[in-house]
């Protein structure tokens, strides 16, 4: 992957989001505070704004990481935030990186999201997304595959009761909906099948 | 309509919880605030004026939350006096708020809120 | 010298609790504040000041506490990145403060105030 | 007992709490908010000012709770205020009552405390020093007997470890201090032996 893949990446990411904004709220409405797509859609921005072809992944991975931990956003921003500063640090200072490396960074940024949302397969959040897209990556699955199964990942949250997030208070009445944060989950990884298959 | 009911030493605290729940859980959860008589306390006459002024407002239904266990003891005493019934809840104060109000702000009932308020004290915030 | 800091999504929320917990155990208790970022939110440069301007004011040691998960991911973003150690506690917001506050007015150190704060999810108010 | 020795009494618990006020601060620092005696000393203030013999034990006894749940006073004062207020409806409606009708009242006060506080003995809060001797009073010990067994379980309380209100939030740290709520509930009893007693 390039690094103007990468740029790509997030600015398709957030045309998506942007596109979605209205069903994410609807979606965080039903079982939160209504804010998923407002929020990312708003951390995205200032992302695209600012993302420019630096000429070392490590950095922009770390600007997109600071900018959704600065930029204020909920629960997902923090713990997005939080996953790309740490994936940043297995990025190369090159404008360029091998599959291997971006598994890696992959790896290293979903640890981080289960360290700081203590989060597992089951507790109805993107991590139900992030855990088994990792891991047919990473099994060597095609991107596209892997995110049309992100896409049916985010929808099997519709029955779960969530265990962890704001929704948890909800108990049984978060039954019945799809988690938002899933489905935003779910647009980043169509957005990088597409330009990984561009 | 099922209102909330905060009670708190310093009436400060339970009014930023309330706009707090209220940025959460929209403008449609009503929630009455009452304490910090005389700087810093909770009595029964505070009390019983907001109830009343909540069931003035059309409240059916009170959940109520204290801070700490006298604002608690006298939530039950002034729930025995009152016309409106009210489920007094023992939860964690800002965290129980937050739950009873996503569970009214998404359509459940007096009950059920008291349950996710309660249930507050077993969750973890991430 | 051990502080605590309160982390909210509004402003109001954290100072509140504050006052109430300097109520309960004394002014020498140094409690900061942050949140409350754009009206309504939590972002990592603002916890970031706050915890500098305790420093700056002598702690050496900083029990931390978030209202909501976001609150509390942020406060772990940032102790990875301070000076000064400290100790990210997932406990109610209201009933950990005054604990920790407790603790820390007669006398217990940081981790202590730590365990107080935890264990105030498994407490109950009377 | 005599609606002029009920006046007597509170009168007395007045004076004594009044003269251990800061004790009863002090011992409420060490494990509260050191408040114990002032929140005492303010609520039985009013109380002295408007109790006068009004001919009915009943109405007498639910005034001083009534005026102890509306003065400001900490989970003490909301307690022995229910307490009273729900004691006063087994009391009669007028200037007398005999021994068992004051035991009576004493029982109904100390359940409706228990079912307020939920503190039973050993949980360091004044049922420690309540049940006991309401306990022994109903036995047939002489109320200077209960009064001084009071005082030992006031000072019973220092090695255990608060399990309700505030001060069980201090943990072990709890260990070491009388409770002051127990301390006070010992002065009631005192009082009230003088009362009868002379
Ligand atoms: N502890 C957690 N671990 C993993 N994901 C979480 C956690 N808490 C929340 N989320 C995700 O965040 C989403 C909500 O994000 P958002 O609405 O932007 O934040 P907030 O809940 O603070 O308003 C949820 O749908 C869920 O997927
Ligand atoms: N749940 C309870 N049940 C019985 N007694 C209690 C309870 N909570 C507190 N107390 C008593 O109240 C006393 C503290 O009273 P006070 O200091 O006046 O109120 P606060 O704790 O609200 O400041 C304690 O020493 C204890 O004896
Ligand atoms: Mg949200
Ligand atoms: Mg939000
Ligand atoms: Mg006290
Ligand atoms: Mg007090």
């Amino acid at each position: 992957m390039t690094e103007s893949d990468f740029v790509a990446l997030w600015r398709a990411f957030y045309d998506k989001v942007t596109a979605k904004r209205d069903e994410l709220n609807q979606l965080d409405a039903a079982i939160g505070d209504g804010d998923h797509g407002t929020n990312l859609a708003r951390g995205l921005g200032r992302v695209v704004e600012e993302l420019k072809p630096s000429g070392s992944l490590r950095a922009s991975c770390r600007m997109v990481g600071m900018r959704l931990l600065s930029t204020v956003g909920g629960a997902s921003g923090a713990l997005w935030g939080s996953a790309l500063v740490s994936a940043s640090t297995v990025l190369p200072d090159e404008a360029q990186m091998n599959h291997e490396t971006a598994l890696a960074a992959l790896s290293r940024g979903i640890d981080q999201m289960r360290a700081r949302g203590k989060a597992e397969v089951g507790d109805k959040t993107m991590m139900d997304v992030w855990i088994p897209a990792v891991t047919a990556l990473e099994s060597g699955a095609p991107v596209g595959d892997v995110a049309a199964q992100a896409m049916s990942s985010a929808e099997a949250t519709r029955p779960l009761q969530a265990r962890r997030g704001r929704a948890a208070y909800l108990g049984s009445r978060s039954i019945g909906h799809v988690d938002p944060g899933s489905l935003s989950t779910a647009l980043w990884w169509e957005a990088l099948a597409e330009v990984v298959d561009s | 309509m099922i209102a909330l009911l905060l009670v708190s030493h310093l009436d400060r605290v339970a009014a930023a919880v309330r706009d707090l729940i209220t940025e959460l859980a929209g403008a449609d959860v009503v929630v009455g605030t009452a304490g910090g008589t005389s700087g810093f306390g909770v009595d029964l006459a505070t009390i019983e004026a907001e109830i009343r002024r909540l069931s003035d407002r059309g409240a059916t239904h009170i959940v109520a939350l204290g801070d700490m266990g006298s604002s608690v003891i006298l939530l039950e005493e002034s729930a025995c006096g009152a016309d409106v019934p009210i489920e007094v809840v023992d939860a964690p104060f800002l965290e129980g708020a937050v739950a009873s109000a996503m569970v009214l702000a998404t359509g459940g009932g007096a009950s059920e809120a008291r349950t996710a308020a309660e249930a507050a004290y077993d969750l973890r915030k991430r």
